[in-house]
Parts: C-alpha cells; structure tokens; sequence
C-alpha cells in the first residue's frame, strides 16, 4: 500500500482552476521531486495535502486514510510535516522553542497536568526537550538554540524549518523549495543533509524544488505538471530529456 | 407601515453620523491599521470649534447664520485636521519610526484621546455647550412621517462625504498608495512614494472628515461636553470592522449596518434589552462573516 | 535553562518561597496595623489589577489576539461570585438566609471565587468559539459585544439589582472576622493574585503554553506543525476569561457594591494600557505595569482633572521611550541575568 | 565624471551586530556589476543600505559613505533615492503589495515618474510581454499569486519605475529555470539600452556568466573583485562560491 | 493613628466626581464648598463652643468610579482625619463610600444619591437629597391632575441607577393609580447616547397623555428637541434631575411650559435661598443647580451638627461619634431647599415643590408637596 496516493485531485478558486485532475503516489521511503513552471499547482498540491486547502475534487489518502474533513493539526498528527514556500517560522521565539512547540501533538499531557506540574508532565517535556535537542545536534545548530530565527541569515532559517518540521518525526515530509535563496555553497550542503535526513529517519520525502541540481541528485522520480495537471513523470534522465518539460519548463538553451 | 418608515428615516440619519464618522476613522486606520481611538476626540474637538467659531461669527463678528455656517465648515475641518497631523506628528510617528507594535500606537492614541477631553474639561469647564441654531429647523410632515431639514442635509453630506472618499482611495495615485501603505510601509518609498507625506494626507482627510461630522452633529443635537466623542468613537470603530477594516465601502455601509441594528432592535423588542440583542446579533455576524461585509482575510495563500 | 529542575531544588523554589514571605509579611504588617485601610486598600486594588493585567496579557500579549472587553469578564465574576457568597453565607432579602454558616466561609471562600472564576470562563467561551474563524480586529470587536452584552443583561437583571446595583457581599468578610480576626480580605485577594501568576507561569512556560506564542506570531504555521489551534484558543480565552472572573469576584467582595457601569469599556482598556504598558507577553511586566499604574492614579488623585492629563501625558512619554513596553516579552530574569542564580522562572 | 555609484568604508549593523565591515566598490554608468557570496555574507544588508529604506529592525549605516555620482547620499530620503536619482530596487522577500491586484502594484511603481501616458503603457506591455502570467493574472489579488508569480510582480515592478539603475535581490529566487533565462535575456536587452545592474545573486555561476564584473562578499567584507571572468577562473572563488 | 493634640481647624472630606460621567455635578458640588468655606473662613472660621476653628476642606476626585470612591474615601477617613464626609453624590459610588464611612464609623451625608442602599442600616451615614418613593407619588399626583392625563409613557437612561430607580418608582404609582397598562410605553437608552429616535417614536405612536422624562438635563435638551421634531406636542414632566439652569440654556424654547418635581425653586426665592443663589451666581457666573443646593445643604447640616457638639474632641472617633448623634439628633435644619431633618435611616424628611419652565427660563414656583 503507497503511504500517500492522490487520486483526481482538483482545486478550484473562484473561476481559476489551479489543479485539475492530478492522480500521484508514493511509496514508503521515496524520495520524489514534484517540479514545474511558476503557477503550475505544486504549492497547491502541498497545500492539499497538508490540509491548508479543501479540493474541489479528488481524494488524498494517507497510508489507507482518506485526509479528507482532517483539519492541519490531525493531519500533522498522522505525520505529515512539511516547510513553507516563504519560511514561515516563528520568528520572535527562541530556535528551540520552535522545534518544541512542533512536539504538540505528542506532548500526552492535559491542562491539569501543566498546572499541577505532574510527574507525566514532567516526563513529557524531557522527551521533547531531548528530541529538540538531538535534531539541533544531527543539524548541526545548536549553537543557534536560544536564538530568535529573525536574526539568523536566510540560509540557516531553511535549515531551522526542516529541523522543526523533522522533531514531529513524520512519515511524509514535504520540502517547498528548499533550497531558495541558498547559495551555490550551501546549496550541496542542503543536498547532503536531506539524503542524510531520508536515510536516517527513513522517512518520504516529496520536494517541490526549481534547482534542477538539487532533484535530480536526490529524487528517484519526478513528477512534472503544468496549469495543473500532469504532464510527465519518470527518473531524473527522463524526465530531462522529456520534449515537453524542456518547451514547459526547462528551456532548451542556458544563458 | 408609518412606524416602519419613521424608524427607516430615524436609522438613515443616525447611520449617516456612523458613517461620517466611521469614513474618517477607516482612513487612518485602513493606511496605518492604527485603531485611532483618539478619532472621537478629534471630532469632539471639531464640534467645540464650530460652537466657538459659530457663537463668535454670530456675536461678535455679527455675520449672518448662512454665512457663519458656510465659514465654520471649513474651519473646523481645518482645525481639526491640524489636531490630526499634529497628533501624527507628535505622538505616532516617533512611535513608528522606532518600530513599535501597533498596538503601542493604539493605546498612545487612547492615551491622546484621554488627553483631548479631559483636557477639554479642565480648560472649559464642566457646563454643556449649547450649539446656535444655524438653520432654523423645518419639519416636514407627510404620510405620517416627519423628518427635519437637517436630517436630510446630513444623509446628503455622509452620501457627498462617501463620494469623495471613495474616488480618491480607489481611483487616484494618492489613494493607490495609501491602499499600499496599508500592507507594507517598508516597501512603498521603493516604489519612489514618499510614505510620510501619504500619512499626513491621510490624516488631514480624515481628521478633517471627523471635523465635518462634528459640526454636522452639533447642528443635529446640539448639546456639547467633552466626552460626547468617547462612544461615537467606539461605535464608528465597530462600523469600520463591520464593513471590513480599512475599505471605505465598509465603513459607509458599516456604519448604516450598525444604525438599522440598533434602532432596528430598540424599535421591535424593549428597548431596555438593545444592547443585549443588537451586540448578540453582531457577534453572530462577525463570527460568521469573519472580516466584515468587504473585508478580505490576509494569508489566504501560503 | 540547561540545568535541569533537580539540580537546583532551591532555585526551583525561592521564587515560590519568596512570593509566599512577601505575602505573609504584609497580611502580618497589616495586622499589626502598621499599614493602614487607607494603604491596603489600595494594595488590594493593586494585587486586583495585577490579576487583571496578568490574565489579559495571556490572550493579548501571548496570543497576540486583541481582546477589548476583558471589563466583561471581571463583571461576570463579580456578579456571580456575589451572588454565591451572599446565597452561601449572608441572609439578605434577595436570596434568603444563608445556606451554610457564616463562619465557614474562612475555608469555602474559594468555592466563591471559583465559582466566580468558572462562570467567567464559560462567558469566555462566547468570545472563544468565534476566534475559531475570527482574528484580529475583528475578533476585538466580538470581545467590544460581549463586553456592551454582559452589562446590558445585568441592567436587564432585576435578581441582581439592575443598574442599580447590587450591596451584601460585606457581611461575608465580617463573618470571617468574627472567626479570627485578620485581614482576611486582603488575605485572600493577595492569595488570588498570587495564584493567578502561578497559573499563567506554570502555562506559558509549558510546551502546552509555548503554542500560544506560536499563534501569535504565525496561527497557520502552528496550526500546520500540530497545535490544535482551537483548543489552544479555547483553553487560553477560558483561562484568561476565568482569572477576570476571580478577580470580579474579589473586587466585589473589596468595595462590596456592584454596578454594571463599573465594568464597561473603561475598565477593559485599563486592563488594557497596563498589558502593554508592562509589555506584551511578560508576566513580570503586567504586574509591574499594574502595580505602577494602580499606585500612579492613587498618588495623583489630589491633581483632581488635571490627573486624566497628566496620566495619559506620562504614559505616552514612557511608550516614547519604550515602544516595546516596560519589560518587553522579556522576563525580570532575562533582563537581569543575575536574578537566575536566585530563581528560575519556569 | 565621478561614479554613478561607489560605496566607500561601508560599515552596518542591526542593533549591536556588525553585518557590514567596511564594504568598498562602485558601479559605472552602464555596467553590470554582481555582488555574490554566501548566505549571510551581507550582500542584502548592502543593497538595503544603497536603497535608504530603513526598516524599524533593519541596518544601521555606521561608518562610511555611498556617494552617486559624487554625492552623498546618506542624507537622503528612500523614495527620493527611487525618484530623484532614478535607482530602483526589488527586495528580497519580493514585498509586493498583497492587498492591491496585479496591475495595481505595477501602476503604484510608476508613481514618481512623470513620463507620458504613453511611455508609461509601452512599459507595461513590456513587462507583460516577458512575463505572459501577469498579464493573464492582471486583476487577481497578487496575495494569492504563487511563489514565481510574486516574483515575477516583484521584477516587473521595478521595469515599470523606469528608472535607470536597478538593484536587484535574487531577482530569480523561486522563478523556473525557462524564466529565469527569459528574465536574464531581457535584463540584457536592458542593459544594452543603458540600464546600469547591480546584481545579488546567490546562484554565483549564473550571475557571473551574466555581469560585468563582479564582487564576492564574505562575512561583511569585500575579499575577491574583478571582471566575471577573471572570477569564474579564480579556483579560491570557485571553491567556495560556485558549488560542485 | 489618632493625635491627642487639639486640631487647630475642622477637617471635613470632600469626595466628588470631578472626572467620569458627571463632572459637572463634580463641579457644582465643589464650587459650592468652595463658597461655603470661604465665607466662612471670612469670619474666622466656624464658631464651635465659642472658639473660632477655620474650616479645611478636602475635595478628593472619585472619578465616578465605586472602587475610586471607596478609595477616596478611605483616604480622607484614614489619613486625612475627616471629622466628617460630604459625598460622593451619584449612589454608584455613595453606596460603597457609605459602606466605608459606616466600617469606619465616620459620619457621611450624599447630598444627591437616591439609592437606598446608600443609608438603609448605616446609621453613620446620611442623604440631603429625598428618595424616589417620595418624589415619584408628587410627580404622578401633580401629572394626573395638571394634563388631566390617564396614561403616560417613560424613557429612563438604563445605565444611570437614578433614572431607572425613578423610572421603575413613577410606573408603578401611576399603575397602582390609573390601573395596569396604562404606561403605555416603557423604554431606555443607554450612556453617553444622544440619539434616541427609535424609543422616541415608539412612544409617540403610543399616543400617552404626557410623557415622564427621569433623565439628566442634559439628556432632557435632546429628547426634547427630538420628540417634538418627531411630532410629539403633549406636555413632558421630569423629576429633579431637570433642575439646573444649563436646562434652559441648553433646551431654549422647546422646555417652556414643562413642569418637573424638585427641591426648590429658584425663580421668586426669598431669604437665605435667594441669597444663595445670588451669590453663587455673581461669583460663577450661572444659576447653582439641585446638586448645589443640595451640597449646600449637606455641608450647612454637616456644620450645624458640628457646632451642636459644642466641642472639638481631641479624640477623632469621639468627636466623630458626637458629631453622628448631633447629626441624627437635628429637630429642623432650615436649609435653601426647604426645611429638613432626619429619620431613623439618615433619609430627609422634607418638602417637594414642582415647578413649571416659564418664556423666560425661570423655574416657577406650582405647588409644594410635603411628607404627611
Ligand atoms: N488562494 C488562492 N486564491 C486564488 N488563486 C490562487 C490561490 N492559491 C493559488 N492560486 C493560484 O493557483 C495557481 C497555482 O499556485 P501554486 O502556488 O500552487 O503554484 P506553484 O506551482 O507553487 O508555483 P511556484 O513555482 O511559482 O511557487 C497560481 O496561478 C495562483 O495564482
Ligand atoms: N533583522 C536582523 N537582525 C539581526 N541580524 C540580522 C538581521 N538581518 C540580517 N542580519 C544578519 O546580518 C548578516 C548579513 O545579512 P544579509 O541578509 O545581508 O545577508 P545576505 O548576504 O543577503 O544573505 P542571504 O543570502 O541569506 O540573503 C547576517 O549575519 C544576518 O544574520
Ligand atoms: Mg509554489
Ligand atoms: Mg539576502
């Protein structure tokens, strides 16, 4: 059974029709690129999936769940976690407070216990502590932990959201253009840490990415659409050499 | 049928001081999303100086009523925008240049507010000021319904008032710039318009706005005191978020939402009970509208 | 921060240690007498204030919502933890004798409090189940309704005196007296606020709490990242709507008359300028906004007008000087390092 | 004739942290210049000091100057920067105005110029010429553009201000590669109209393979300078900059 | 802390609503102290058991607030040493200052509030002004008989305790009178408002015979006004709320020929009330109001009460205590509104008069109505 499988995945905003028809799935422990001309519906795929929108049509199911009436939080829960186009963490809280407060959804422990401090509210925080702790560590920003992210460069803020999105240890993690704005430099970093996360936390990872570099030395597959649906799918070499891709979205000449 | 009609004609009237008042107040608040809580003040103030202005031109300079009502108009309008910008100036601004959280911006205008009156009281006193009869009041009386000179003459002005506005937020540069300013300050001198003098526009229109409201409301209730503006503040604040914050067609129709509420609700239950019922129906209106009638939600996309 | 809670059991403590000494000291000061009605009342309205500031900077600073009808909640509490004490412990002529004796009222106190506290948090739910779908201003102007609500019904309540207001809740302090003669009002308003900056500690410092920042600052990304954002919003308005209601409840019982007119829009923005004069989203700074405020109107009473100017005037130099309020979101302890080495304030 | 543009012992910091320590270089009327470096080296700090606007938590100019064509202008107002010595800028992070349609945030670019109506609509349909989206997009709230989309505002934006230096921050963050050559190619044609560049860009190789000469900017200092070329070759540069 | 030295002047609390929703009553209530005191400081001060003591008068703003009051009034009684209060004068805060003076067993009169709360088992505390239960039976009667009326309509200010209380009080007399339904119309508005078109013509299209207004003058202006551009033409009647001369200022021509009930006329005064009146106005410039009159009052009984202990007891809760029973214990106090003492409760016993708005804004004397 694919851990996610798409099936007709429509949205609709007033009259623009930003998805039509999209069918895609993934198997447990892929690394899937989703790549396609600005304005093509990635986004919206993710926003879909991650429960931000409702589709107008079409069904997402999860690991044999369909997500459909799940609000975010829910869809969180079953584990999915995914980074923003635009970062979006939060800003003015300390880096660690960040990846704690993604924790939410196993903190375990109810209001009462938050006021009377019990022994299983103690013991949860720990757990989450460390988990926090242990992420910084593997990413190696831990120097960062009581830093507010609004003072990092933009390079480390990526980093700090894949971090927060990895401490609620998901099964499907979607990355919306990791790696923009990162500097050629920090670009192969980038391309290590995520094939490290994946082999690590074995985890599925689907990105949406426009770095040709970055998906095709990490995903196995791509998938390519345009004005909202599909138009290819297939390995990197493929997909590269698809007549389609190249007029849609790669271009055929380079500067 | 005449009771319903009345009520109509009562809301209309009542709805044009809402949104004569609401118009100034989204302005600023539209640009700077500042609650200018000092708003009702300044149209306090405006009242206060049509009243000098008028019992002045009236008495001692003996001109006639007419004339002493074309002459108030715009002096009060000006004098009040002079308090806006002043206030802009003085007490916003540095707050904003430093980067202070709206909502210091907020309780400094609450603050200026407070200053405003009860400065008002300690300089004049605590005696009401009765407001001269400018234009003699004629009742018209037909098919059971009556309504007065004045009355009509208001619903016009907030209509012209509404007019006005309008055109220069949606259809000039001024206007497309102010909208601008409204979602990102830092980003609107890169396009070459300079933020600062946007702003200030912003509050001559708007104070002057509530200057206009206040003479038209001491003509219409001519009873003066210095914490006549402290309600009509909050009120007009309620109109411009129901309307939808920062859009003038919001703040137009907001403000006659919140008119046929109230007397809409005082006209069909006990009045004892408005409140109770009127704020009900609002809150059940904002919780399912939830920007208002035009507002529309940031962060719809991410 | 990386020392763990059993490293430093005395760091644990002392801060806990040291509200509780203050606390006795000056319930054993008053006493003695040694600080007068005069001044204790006024410690009173301040320890009322504190829990007011404190408990509207859970949802207008930590949350980042912008609640104008706080004055509502106090009013909920304050008629409802009334009218249980005077049921409970006073014969009066609207409610009859007394349901138990008098004298208990030393231990079951809380009982009114807490039944102050939780008819205010369910009123909170009025403005809680719309911030489901409604933010910002537009939230603002539901808690401005609830507040205009809650007072129109009390007008519209004859059982609780109407606008005229409601006189009685005296007798159930005096009861105390006549058990052990101690301050007893001043001990249990100094306990409230006490206990409502223990709350709100304990919440804002817990994984649990830390989402409500997180709301504030990005609600989709939290929301995205697992917090349940409703019933985050729920339980904070609940919480912050229910301390309001205790300290209705023990404002009642001080000045020992209600009136609606009491709780409108202008006791909401008190609590308000103290919320951020003291700083959004520090609980050091609510309380030391509301002790200043609260001391500032007392020492300026004899200035007569000229007080609502000069306040207002003081207060618009201190947000000059500090836009981002007294504290900030910082904490007494971030501010002074130091501090640390005595207590923790988690 | 002095510089268009030269920026001398440039020092800036937010709040207590130096980002900029003592930044040198200059532009010439006419040319392309590229800034490049890594993340966090202070390339966005630079152009936001050029561009005077000033944000409440952004940097402080501490020491040093930036003079055009001779003069000063630290003294100046942002929007005067943009109307008076015609030098605009696209700010990381795109800032279009999400609450006004895509034509609006076009139309409030050409605020401060005072060109005819018909210059003003040949802009236009230059802009929507290279990016086709917009011009299909043109009333659409531009909040609910997608990522690329914003992007593309928020370079077309700068076209239609007119003015005759632009300073841009990775214009192509987010943009799909067919684009970004697109977008390139027409900077190009620009340039060749006399429209001088100043460039940040983290995709190095790109960047350098279009300006003139180039910058790289370490840790708030200038540390390599030198015509594209001569960078590109330059094996320090192209370890540390241009990646794998 | 009580010093045993002999107080060199007689200390008595002012506790007003400077700031808030009333300042002008704030206002006259100080003005009026103002006169008092220095008249009699002119002299030497008040004359207690053949020693001259300067009077010293504390005003304290209660903001119009009950927990300010309660405050203000443990500030003059703790700290300042009061020997006596005056104030506060709305019942909001007179209620809980009450509650504080009689704790504190200080002496206290509210010259204005009509709560019974405010004195009802206090005895340290005392009213100037009459109750409801009094005025509103002399309001109903004079209406009944003067418009010859069967019904009536009511709009009260709900947010304002005096006028609801006033307003509950007049519909059930004129019910018990007239018979049940015959108030036609029973409607409110709330603080601050000045629009009152809807409650207006809901009662219009009652049709009452006359219209009772309990509201504050200011608010009386407006209604007025608006009634009659609403087509109402019977005639209005008000409680004393309506006394004060800023009514004809501010309602002119609209208010003539109406009639309210009140504690005295000004117009055709004689003696110590015309004096009064005469001197307030040449040196403030306006007509005193009831809330003068009535301060007035409070403070003269406060004084004579004082001057009948024929000491100054070193000792403040003595002195305080003597001054309580002399207080209690006047047989008649010949004040400018009328002559008064005081019942069990600390309430006035005392006379009513109405009286009708003439062309020249003059309140004329109609008739007196006194408590059997
Ligand atoms: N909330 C919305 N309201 C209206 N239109 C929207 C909304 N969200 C997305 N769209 C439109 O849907 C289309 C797809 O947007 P989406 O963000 O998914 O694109 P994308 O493939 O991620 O592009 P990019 O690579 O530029 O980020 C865009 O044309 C956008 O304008
Ligand atoms: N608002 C801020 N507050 C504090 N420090 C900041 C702020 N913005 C940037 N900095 C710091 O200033 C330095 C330079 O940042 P700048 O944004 O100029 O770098 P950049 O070269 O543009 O990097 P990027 O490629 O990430 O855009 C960085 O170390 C960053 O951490
Ligand atoms: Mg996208
Ligand atoms: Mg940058």
């Amino acid at each position: 059974m694919p851990l996610l499988s798409i099936t007709g995945l429509s949205k609709n905003f007033g009259g623009l029709t930003a998805l039509s028809g999209l069918d895609m799935s993934l198997e447990d422990g892929e690394m899937v690129g989703l790549i396609g001309p600005n304005g093509a519906g990635k986004t919206t795929v993710f926003n879909l999936v991650s429960g931000f929108y409702q589709p107008s049509a079409g069904r997402i199911v999860l690991d044999g769940r369909p997500t459909s009436g799940l609000r975010p939080h829910q869809i969180a829960a079953l584990g999915v976690a995914r980074t923003f186009q635009n970062i979006r963490l939060w800003y003015e809280m300390s880096v660690l407070d960040n990846i704690r407060v993604a924790q939410h959804y196993r903190m375990g422990y109810g209001l009462l216990d938050v006021f009377r401090r019990t022994a299983r509210y103690r013991r949860s925080e720990r757990r989450i502590d460390a988990i926090a702790h242990e992420l910084l560590e593997a990413m190696d920003l831990s120097q960062y932990a009581h830093e507010r992210p609004k003072n990092l460069p933009y390079g480390l803020q990526r980093l700090v959201e894949i971090a927060r999105a990895m401490s609620m240890r998901p099964r499907l993690l979607l990355l919306d253009e990791p790696a923009a704005g990162l500097s050629s430099a920090d670009v192969d970093h980038l391309i290590d840490l995520v094939r490290r996360i994946h082999d690590e936390f074995h985890v599925t990872i689907w990105m949406i990415e426009h770095q040709m570099k970055v998906v095709m030395s990490l995903c196995s597959r791509i998938k390519v659409i345009d004005l909202g649906s599909s138009i290819a799918e297939g390995s990197p070499e493929r997909i590269q050499c698809d007549p389609a891709v190249i007029k849609a979205y790669l271009g055929d000449e380079t500067l | 049928m005449e009771y319903f009609f009345q009520n109509v004609l009562n809301a209309l009237q009542w709805g044009s001081f809402y949104a004569l008042i609401a118009l100034g107040y989204t302005l600023v608040y539209g640009v700077l999303s500042l609650i200018n809580f000092a708003h009702g003040d300044i149209f306090m103030v405006g009242a206060y100086v049509a009243y000098f202005a008028a019992t002045m031109f009236l008495g001692e300079v003996g001109l006639g009523p007419g004339v002493t009502l074309a002459l108030i108009v715009p002096l009060t309008m000006l004098a009040t925008a002079c308090v806006g910008v002043a206030l802009e100036r003085i007490a916003y601004r540095p707050l904003r240049r430093k980067g202070a959280h709206r909502l210091y911006v907020v309780i400094t205008a609450l603050m200026c507010g407070l200053i405003l009156e009860n400065g008002n009281l300690a300089l004049l006193g605590a005696s009401r000021k009765s407001f001269p009869e400018l234009v003699p009041t004629t009742v018209y009386a037909f098919a059971g319904l009556s309504v007065t000179n004045l009355k009509l003459a208001v619903i016009a002005t907030a209509v012209a008032a509404f007019a006005v506005l309008h055109f220069i937020v949606t259809k000039t540069k001024i206007g497309l710039a102010m909208r601008g300013i409204a979602w990102d300050s830092f980003a609107i001198p890169l396009m070459g318009v300079p933020p600062d003098r946007i702003i200030v526009f912003t509050f001559i229109l708007g104070s002057g706005m509530a200057g206009l409201a206040g003479v038209m409301f001491a003509m219409a209730y001519p009873v003066l005191e210095p914490y006549m503006g402290a309600l009509i503040g909050w009120k007009a604040f309620i109109a411009a978020v129901i309307g939808g914050i920062g859009d003038i067609r919001g703040a137009f129709l907001g403000g006659f939402l919140l008119a046929f509420l109230e007397i809409g609700v005082a006209a069909v239950f006990p009045s004892t009970m408005r409140d109770l019922i009127a704020f009900s129906v609002l809150l059940v209106f904002m919780w399912q509208r939830p920007t208002g009638v035009f507002g529309v939600a940031r962060n719809q996309k991410i | 921060m990386d020392q763990t809670d059993e490293q430093r059991p005395m760091q644990k403590y002392s801060l806990n240690m040291a509200m509780a000494a203050a606390l006795v000291g000056v319930v054993a000061l008053a006493q003695v007498g040694a600080i007068d009605l005069y001044v204790q009342s006024v410690l009173m309205f301040m320890a009322i204030n504190v829990i007011m500031a404190s408990s509207l900077n859970l949802v207008n600073g930590f949350m980042g919502e912008f609640s104008c009808g706080h004055g509502g909640f106090m009013c909920v509490g304050a008629y409802v933890g009334s009218v249980l004490s005077m049921m409970l412990f006073t014969d009066s002529h609207l409610y009859g004798a007394a349901l138990l004796p008098p004298q208990w009222a030393v231990a079951l106190f809380p009982l009114v409090l807490l039944g102050g506290g939780a008819a205010a948090a369910l009123a909170g739910v009025i403005v809680a189940v719309p911030s489901f779908k409604t933010r910002g201003d537009y939230l603002a102007i539901i808690t401005l309704a609830v507040n205009y609500i809650v007072i129109s019904a009390v007008h519209n309540l004859d059982i609780v005196g109407g606008p005229r207001g409601l006189t009685g809740m005296r007798p159930t302090i005096m009861a105390m007296g006549q058990v052990v003669d101690l301050p007893w009002m001043m001990i249990w308003v100094l306990v409230g606020a006490t206990g409502c900056l223990f709350i709100i500690r304990r919440y804002v410092n817990s994984t649990y709490g830390k989402g409500v920042i997180a709301i504030s600052q990005d609600e989709i990304a939290a929301e995205i990242m697992s917090v349940n954002t409703n019933r985050l919003k729920l339980i904070t308005f609940m919480v912050s709507s229910g301390l309001a209601g205790v300290a209705g409840a023990l404002y009642a019982h001080v000045v020992g008359y209600l009136n609606p007119g009491a709780f409108d829009i202008l006791k909401s923005t008190e609590a308000m300028v103290m919320v951020y004069l003291g700083g959004m989203g520090s609980l050091s700074g609510s309380v030391i906004a509301a002790v200043l405020f609260t001391l500032l109107l007392e020492v300026l009473r004899p200035l007569q007008i000229y007080k609502w100017v000069i306040v207002p005037l003081i207060l618009i130099l201190l947000m000059q000087f500090r836009p981002e309020g007294l504290m900030g979101d910082k904490e007494l302890s971030d501010i002074f390092p130091r501090l640390r080495k005595y207590f923790t304030f988690k | 004739m002095s510089r268009l543009l030269e920026v001398t012992g440039l020092r800036a910091r937010y709040g207590k942290i130096d980002a900029l320590h003592g930044v040198d270089f200059h532009v010439e009327r006419g040319e392309i210049v590229t800034l490049i470096g890594a993340n966090g080296a202070g390339k966005t700090t630079t152009l936001m000091a050029i561009s005077r606007a000033r944000p409440p938590d952004g940097p402080r100019v501490k020491a040093g100057d930036i003079r055009h064509q001779g003069q000063s202008i630290l003294g100046l107002a942002p929007e005067k920067v943009v109307s008076e010595l015609n030098m605009a800028l696209t700010p990381t992070g795109r800032r279009i105005f999400g609450n006004l349609t895509v034509g609006e945030n076009l139309s409030l670019a050409t605020y401060a110029r005072r060109d005819d109506k018909a210059g003003i609509k040949r802009d236009y349909q230059r802009v929507y010429d290279l990016f086709p989206r917009l011009a299909e997009r043109r009333r659409q709230r531009s909040e609910s553009l997608s990522g690329g989309e914003q992007q593309m505002l928020a370079v077309g934006r700068a076209l239609m201000s007119r003015c005759s230096f632009l300073l841009l921050d990775e214009p192509s963050m987010g943009l799909a590669p067919l684009l970004v050559q697109d977008m390139f190619r027409a900077l190009q044609a620009l340039n060749r109209e006399g429209m001088t560049i100043l460039l940040v860009e983290q995709n190095a190789k790109l960047a350098l393979k279009f300006a003139h000469r180039g910058y790289v900017l370490s840790t708030g200092e200038i540390v390599a300078s030198g015509p594209c070329a001569q960078l590109m070759d330059d094996p320090e540069v192209k370890k540390a900059y241009l990646g794998g | 802390a009580g010093c045993s030295q002999e107080p060199e002047t007689i200390k008595i609390g002012f506790n007003v609503e400077l700031t808030g929703d009333i300042p002008k009553v704030g206002e006259s209530a100080k003005f009026t102290a103002e006169m008092i005191r220095e008249e009699i400081n002119a002299q030497g001060g008040l004359e207690v058991g053949g020693k001259k003591y300067p009077l010293e008068f504390i005003y304290l703003d209660n903001e119009s607030k009950p927990e300010s009051a309660v405050n203000a009034t443990l500030k003059l009684v703790e700290q300042d040493g009061v020997m006596a209060m005056i104030g506060p004068n709305s019942s909001k805060c007179a209620v809980p200052a009450g509650g504080v003076c009689n704790e504190r067993q200080t002496p206290m009169i509210s010259p204005w509030s009509t709560n019974v709360d405010t004195t009802k088992g206090r005895p340290w505390v005392f009213r100037a002004a009459f109750l409801d239960s009094f005025q509103a039976p002399v309001a109903a009667n004079f209406a009944a008989k003067q418009f010859n009326a069967k019904t009536t309509a009511v709009l009260f200010d709900i947010s304002n305790d005096f006028s609801k209380a006033m307003a509950d009080t007049f519909k059930q007399v004129w019910e018990a009178k007239m018979g049940p339904g015959t108030v036609l119309a029973f409607e409110s508005h709330g603080a601050k408002e000045q629009d009152f078109s809807a409650q207006l013509t809901k009662i219009i299209a009652a049709k009452p015979d006359f219209f009772f207004l309990p509201d504050l003058y200011n608010h009386v202006a407006l209604v007025v006004k608006q009634a009659r551009h609403l087509g109402y033409a019977g005639p209005f009647m008000g409680p004393d709320s309506w006394a004060s001369a800023e009514l004809m200022a501010l309602c002119g021509k609209d208010c003539v020929g109406q009639f309210f009930s009140t504690h005295y006329a000004a117009a055709g005064a004689q003696g110590a009330t015309k004096d009064f009146i005469d001197r307030y106005k040449a040196k403030y410039g306006y007509v005193p109001d009831d809330v003068a009159a009535l301060n007035w009052d409070a403070t003269h009984i406060m004084l004579q009460a004082i001057q009948n202990v024929g000491k100054i007891d070193p000792d403040l809760s003595a002195q305080r205590k003597a001054v309580r029973d002399a207080l209690a214990n006047i047989k008649q106090f010949d004040g400018i509104t009328g002559k008064m003492r005081f019942d069990a409760e600390g309430d006035p016993i005392k006379c009513a008069v109405v009286v009708r708005i003439a062309e020249d804004g003059q309140f004329i004397f109609t008739e007196s109505v006194c408590p059997e």
